[in-house]
């Protein structure tokens, strides 16, 4: 169990480029943080410098409070979950689990318990003899987790551990890892694009983009006050609407003869070009007569539970989510109420969020 | 490894062993397959036994050019053989390498050995004699090209089996018989340029190259474009496109068409007498080559093929002693006698050859004399007592390269040697150059 | 198959018996010909039914050899063929799979210079230097010896290259993970890469193995010494009979000996032999 | 294409590439610097004398017909044994691509000939044809075909031609077959639904996209021509007739082994090296394209 600290960390792998442009989290000792991101954004990078699987440019990590700059991996007492599992294909899963215990040194009595007491937990105990072409993928992945526990070491790092799953199977091994986590209480970072896994997981979750750390916070906190226009769009599904717009009189005039007023605390220092933001879910469906916000309906996709509604602000298209069977008609005119409190604005130049 | 050189190998190992006395161990390096190769051992075992200081050792070394590549290879890298069966044609190669051999006169007078090179059959010993007459290496296999005839299909064709033809006039005549009475193949030959060029030559005392065919100094050049030359390969040609001739390879690839009865007459190497014997079954006779009694001198003497015993250098005074020795032993007339009338090679000392004579040998064997007769037809001219061409495997390669071009119709004959010459020349100033 | 016309499946097995057949002709006459005496041969043209030579032609070469050319046995000369062919198949894969994993799996100064220098090596056959390289291995003082046999002939860039590009299919997360598993390079290489390339090495050892004991111009001119030539060169010195006649029935029983063990290494390890001759090409 | 991850060792690489970099060097440099080095020089056989004479080797090769018709011999007999050899390859794995009974009989017993060593191959074939006891030679004298390849340079080049061909069908119809069999069906399906005869459909679909295997085994078969044919042209022809079958490959061995000419093999040797840096960067370019491709 430790504390992993991260501090000023950057990477380059040509002169003069940076991959990661600093990034300063402290991850406290058993916490579960997701670090989430569209690809390229630098989250596996990070994640392999914690391992210690690439060079640390710039800047320091440490590990239980030892700085393991130049430490090698298999010395970081860290463990590692691949996204394609990386089991060792000619080995059994017993040997797969084993094999860092038996580098080691660990005695022949000590790694059976270890290994027993890990397929236990992932239910592995039938499969030990098998190869791993032999299993399943969901079957693979606890392998991979069960290689990872037997070490018990002080971090566990998840590298996209479920984006080679299908979409059943993901739901019930982010289910388990949740449960793994509860028992265990080992530190993990898990790594993933998936903005519904990291919600689900995180205790906190670092929100990357382009090499930049953009937000760190609890999966909801960020849900609810993201910090830039890009977690906005990252984070919920589906992506929150962003209205550009321009400031006059302390409205934002976002097109097609909408004015939406800005908060009283951004009134003193908005910028000129402002856009609001708002989730599908929080465009409520009105009567007609309110002070509404309306657009023609383009499209419904029906998802059963929810039906999303798409058209256009202007030249916005906009989405909103009402309940399944309360979709208007295409052609018709939605019309909607705003709440103010949900509304977000951001500095459509520098992208950030608008506080008070 | 045959069987007796691996026991002598083994004997040898033994003693070094236990330490006894070592006897010196002469490497011999040879050619000689079958029943040559069992000779070559049965009289190296006897030299053994008759003394107890040297111990002769031979070895097959594949083909007469495989074994001189080794042997080249292996002077190179230091451990050459002290004996090395050499064929005919590499002969100047070996005479030009001076410091890799040791001459067997001068072996001989070293190893104060009796020597007298005026014992050895001039035809024979002229081959690998110096210009100042000093024999160079020791002729060991010597046989020259005879002309076989096919008894029983001259009598299907009418023809008188006991008169074979002697020129080639009249080999003509009975050519033309053999193929009218069906004869599928009327007439081949082996080793063209041997039989056709350079024993032509000879047989007619004409010169092959300049310099005495090469003796007389390194400058020679090839003189093989002679109108006598010229006819004479176009005649071949004329032959072959009569049918009276069948061109079946540069080896001795002709003598199984001839003793399968393929073909009527064969001129190859007297030594292939004992194969025709065992595989013929028909009546043949051995004759003196054909000849053009229209060109003067002819028939001369012919000249010889085979290979000597050269001694490579660098090797102790010791085993020069033995070396010596043993080619002492093997000059010995009544083992020169047993080569002779076991193989078919001709004897090389006059003495021997007249040990075989006084016996009934040659009564018993008709034909086996005709080598040494068209040997001895006359003494030697500068023409006919051998010939030493640098780098000759290639030059005699050049040679029947282009008698094939005009056999195959693609060139003229006078083309053809006028070509040879340049060619030959090229490769004689080549050799030149390397051997200044 | 889009339509299956019995003209068109008559033709097909028409031209793959005619193939077969001409694939097999030279062979059947060579196993023909073993059989038989060597009169049988002569007599042209010869019998197309075997003969009953059969155990009197394969114990004389494989015990004594030809009467008249190079008197070897062929046993011996298998033997030499055999380990040949093994030491050039396994030396191969042994230095190629060290060369290739230090190559893929480490960055060090000059590893690109001695990239290209074992490309290069794809560039000169054995054949074009031939004499040079005679003159290196005499140099040395192993003419004659199994290491002159084989030693030249080991280095080899399509081995090397055929393992590279196998590596680089290797899963980066695999070594990762035997990283962070606490594995150095040579556990590494020794629990997981060889492992892994086993099947690479079959068939790469099927190849290498043909290769090897189908050498000819090497062997033929570094062995002068009976007892080290190969089987492929002591056929070829049976012909070469100097002024005896071939003995055809002996010279091919040696070729049948010659080459049922690499077609038996073909054919019984197909499928390796066809992988590898597909990957080492690629 | 590079892997991500790397050990690291400061000598440790390189004690792994030692061995192939050893005999690398060993075995191939030194030899070819060697080779190099005495194209420049007129040697005697046994190595005593020898002497620089700058290019005078290359200048004698090009005023030599005999090399140069060498040339014309190698180019004759790698384009027919190519062209031979792939046409009837391509012919037997389109058959046996479609065949489904007996496909994998068929495939044995049509592969193993490239187990046969070359030399073997030429003795055998030497067998077959020889002059007198030769079972084809019979046959062909029989049908009246006066055959008599120790004289006939074009037909001593039909028996090498032959010969090599039968030894490399196997493995030009191994890759055809490989290369048939990774054609989507659906593509030829497709066609067959245009209407497309099933000539057509070969011509029009099939050998395009086998192009990559044809241009590839082209290569091959031309190196292949180039060197492997030594031991058929040794134990058959020997070069001859009159030069009809000498190979580069083949004067090399024998001007530098036989006739003991180094100078003359080693220059001839540096230019076959060049021939085959040549052949190879146009292999090298291809594959490069291929990759991207």
């Amino acid at each position: 169990m430790a504390e992993i600290r991260i501090q000023g960390v950057r990477k380059s792998y040509t002169k003069g480029t940076w991959v990661i442009h600093g990034v300063d989290v402290s991850i406290g000792d058993g916490e579960f943080i997701v670090i989430v991101g569209p690809s390229g954004c630098g989250k596996s990078t990070l994640l392999r410098m914690i391992a210690g699987l690439e060079t640390i440019t710039a800047g320091e990590i440490s590990i239980g409070g030892k700085i393991v700059n130049d430490v090698e991996p298999k010395d970081r007492n860290i463990a590692m979950v691949f996204q394609n599992y990386a089991l060792y294909p000619h080995m059994s899963v017993y040997d797969n689990m084993s094999y860092g215990l038996r580098i080691r040194g660990f005695s022949k009595a000590d790694i059976e318990t270890r290994v027993q007491r890990a397929a236990k937990i992932l239910e592995l105990g039938p499969f030990l003899a098998r190869k791993p072409r032999e299993l399943s993928g969901g079957q693979r992945q606890r392998v991979a987790m069960g290689r990872a526990i037997v070490r018990e070491p002080a971090a566990f790092l998840f590298d996209e551990p479920l984006s080679n799953l299908d979409a059943k199977l993901r739901v019930q091994m982010r289910l388990e890892i949740q449960k793994l986590h509860r028992e265990l209480g080992t530190t993990s970072i898990f790594v993933t694009h998936d903005q519904v896994e990291a919600m689900t997981l995180a205790n906190r979750m670092i929100v990357m983009n382009a090499g930049v750390v953009e937000q760190v916070g609890a999966p909801m906190a960020v849900y609810d006050a993201p910090a830039s226009l890009f977690v906005a769009g990252f984070i919920g599904s589906p992506a929150m609407n962003f209205l550009p717009g321009s400031v006059r009189d302390g409205r934002v005039d976002v097109g097609g003869g909408h004015l939406i007023a800005l908060p009283r605390p951004l009134l003193e220092h908005a910028p000129a070009q402002v856009t609001v933001g708002i989730r599908p879910e929080h465009l409520v469906a009105c009567a007609e007569g309110d002070d509404a916000f309306t657009f023609p309906v383009e499209t419904i996709e029906a998802l059963g539970a929810d039906s999303m509604v798409h058209g256009k602000v202007g030249a916005t298209p906009l989405v909103a989510r009402v309940e399944g069977h309360a979709a208007p008609a295409i052609g018709s005119t939605a019309r909607f109420a705003l709440m103010p409190e949900r509304l977000h604005f951001f500095d459509t130049v520098t992208g950030k969020r608008l506080a008070a | 490894m045959t069987r007796i050189s691996l026991q002598a190998t083994l004997v040898a190992c033994a003693l070094a062993a236990t330490g006894a006395q070592a006897q010196t161990e002469i490497q011999l390096w040879h050619s000689m397959t079958g029943a040559l190769g069992d000779k070559v051992n049965d009289f190296s075992n006897r030299f053994n036994q008759s003394q107890s200081q040297y111990k002769v050792v031979p070895v097959y070394k594949g083909s007469y050019p495989e074994s001189m590549t080794a042997a080249i290879a292996a002077y190179r890298a230091g451990n050459a053989p002290h004996i090395l069966q050499v064929f005919e044609v590499g002969t100047a190669t070996m005479m030009a390498a001076k410091g890799a051999v040791v001459p067997v006169y001068k072996l001989m007078k070293d190893a104060d050995e009796p020597f007298d090179p005026k014992a050895y059959m001039p035809a024979v010993a002229g081959y690998y004699t110096d210009y100042k007459g000093n024999m160079l290496s020791f002729p060991f296999n010597s046989s020259t090209p005879v002309f076989y005839v096919n008894k029983d299909a001259y009598k299907k064709a009418g023809l008188d089996p006991a008169k074979a033809p002697k020129t080639w006039k009249e080999f003509a005549v009975a050519a033309d018989k053999l193929k009218s009475a069906g004869q599928a193949c009327v007439y081949t030959t082996g080793w063209p340029s041997w039989v056709h060029v350079e024993n032509f030559s000879a047989w007619h005392n004409l010169p092959i190259g300049t310099k005495e065919n090469g003796v007389a100094g390194m400058d020679s050049q090839f003189t093989i474009n002679s109108p006598q030359h010229v006819r004479h390969i176009t005649m071949l040609a004329d032959y072959a496109k009569k049918g009276w001739f069948t061109y079946a390879g540069r080896r001795n690839e002709a003598e199984a068409k001839f003793f399968s009865g393929e073909c009527a007459m064969l001129t190859s190497s007297s030594a292939a007498q004992a194969n025709i014997r065992r595989n013929a079954k028909f009546e043949f006779s051995v004759n003196f080559l054909p000849y053009h009694d229209d060109i003067k001198g002819a028939p001369q003497n012919s000249i010889i093929g085979g290979a000597s015993f050269w001694v490579m250098g660098g090797k102790t005074n010791n085993a020069y002693k033995g070396v010596a020795k043993f080619m002492g032993f093997l000059s010995k007339p009544d083992l020169q006698a047993e080569w002779h009338t076991s193989t078919g090679y001709v004897p090389i000392t006059l003495a021997a050859a007249e040990q075989v004579r006084k016996t009934d040998y040659y009564k018993k064997n008709p034909g086996t004399d005709v080598a040494i007769r068209q040997l001895t037809n006359k003494a030697p001219t500068p023409n006919s007592k051998g010939l030493r061409f640098g780098n000759y495997v290639q030059g005699r390669e050049v040679i029947e390269e282009e008698i094939e071009g005009v056999l195959a119709g693609k060139k003229g004959a006078q083309q053809a040697m006028d070509d040879a010459v340049r060619r030959g020349n090229e490769i004689l100033r080549k050799f030149e150059a390397a051997n200044k | 198959m889009v339509e299956n016309r019995p003209v068109l499946v008559f033709l097909r097995h028409a031209v793959l018996l005619a193939g077969v057949a001409c694939v097999a002709f030279p062979l059947w006459v060579t196993f023909v010909a073993s059989t038989l005496t060597l009169e049988q041969i002569l007599t042209v043209p010869m019998p197309l039914v075997p003969g009953d030579q059969f155990w009197a032609n394969y114990s004389q070469v494989l015990t004594a050899g030809s009467t008249r050319g190079a008197a070897a046995p062929v046993g011996q000369m298998m033997a030499n063929s055999l380990v040949m062919a093994l030491a050039i198949a396994l030396g191969k894969i042994a230095i190629s799979l060290v060369s290739a994993f230090a190559i893929v799996y480490f960055r060090f100064p000059l590893r690109n210079f001695f990239f290209w220098m074992i490309f290069v090596t794809l560039m000169l056959p054995v054949e074009v230097r031939i004499i040079p390289t005679f003159k290196v291995v005499s140099d040395l003082g192993i003419l004659n010896s199994y290491l002159g046999l084989t030693l030249p002939l080991i280095a080899s860039a399509t081995a090397t290259f055929l393992f590279r590009q196998f590596f680089m299919t290797i899963p980066d997360e695999l070594a990762e993970a035997a990283r962070i598993d606490g594995a150095g390079p040579m556990r590494f290489f020794w629990d997981v890469v060889v492992p892994l390339s086993k099947t690479s090495m079959a068939a790469l050892f099927v190849i290498q193995f043909i290769y090897g004991w189908n050498q000819y111009l090497w062997p033929l001119l570094i062995t002068t010494d009976e007892s080290m030539y190969t089987v492929v060169i002591g056929i070829k010195r049976m012909i070469v009979g100097g002024d005896a006649l071939t003995e055809w029935n002996l010279v091919m029983a040696t070729a049948m000996l010659a080459l049922l063990p690499p077609a038996a290494v073909v054919i019984l390890m197909q499928k390796w032999f066809v992988k590898g001759l597909v990957e080492t090409e690629k | 294409m590079e892997k991500r991850v790397v050990f690291r060792s400061s000598w440790l690489p390189y004690l792994l590439v030692a061995p192939q970099i050893a005999i690398t060097v060993v075995f191939f440099f030194w030899p070819a610097f060697q080779a190099i080095h005495w194209s420049f020089l007129i040697q005697d056989a046994f190595g005593n004398s020898s002497q620089f004479v700058w290019f005078q080797n290359f200048q004698d090769l090009i005023r030599d017909e005999a090399y140069l018709d060498s040339f014309k011999v190698t180019a004759v007999f790698s384009t027919l044994v190519t062209f031979i050899g792939l046409a009837v390859a391509l012919v037997l794995a389109v058959a046996a691509d479609k065949v489904i009974k007996g496909a994998m009989a068929y495939k044995t017993l049509l592969i193993w000939p490239y187990a046969v060593a070359s030399a073997v191959a030429g003795v055998l074939f030497a067998f077959l044809f020889a002059p007198s006891v030769g079972i084809v030679s019979f046959a062909l004298r029989a049908m009246g075909v006066d055959w008599n390849w120790v004289l006939r340079g074009d037909q001593a080049m039909l028996l090498v031609v032959i010969a090599s061909v039968w030894k490399q069908i196997s493995y030009n119809f191994l890759f055809f077959l490989a290369g048939l069999q990774s054609i989507p069906k659906s593509l030829i399906e497709a066609a067959a639904i245009d209407g497309a005869t099933p000539v057509r459909r070969f011509w029009t679909i099939v050998f395009p996209l086998l192009s990559p295997t044809t241009f590839f085994l082209l290569v091959v078969n031309i190196v292949h021509a180039f060197f492997d044919t030594f031991g058929v042209i040794d134990a058959t022809t020997q070069g001859g007739p009159a030069g009809a079958t000498q190979i580069l490959v083949y004067k090399v061995y024998y001007d530098g082994v036989k006739a003991a000419d180094l100078g003359s093999s080693s220059a001839q040797s540096v230019i076959l090296m060049v021939i085959v840096i040549a052949l190879t960067v146009v292999q090298f370019r291809f594959i490069e394209r291929k990759v991207q491709y």
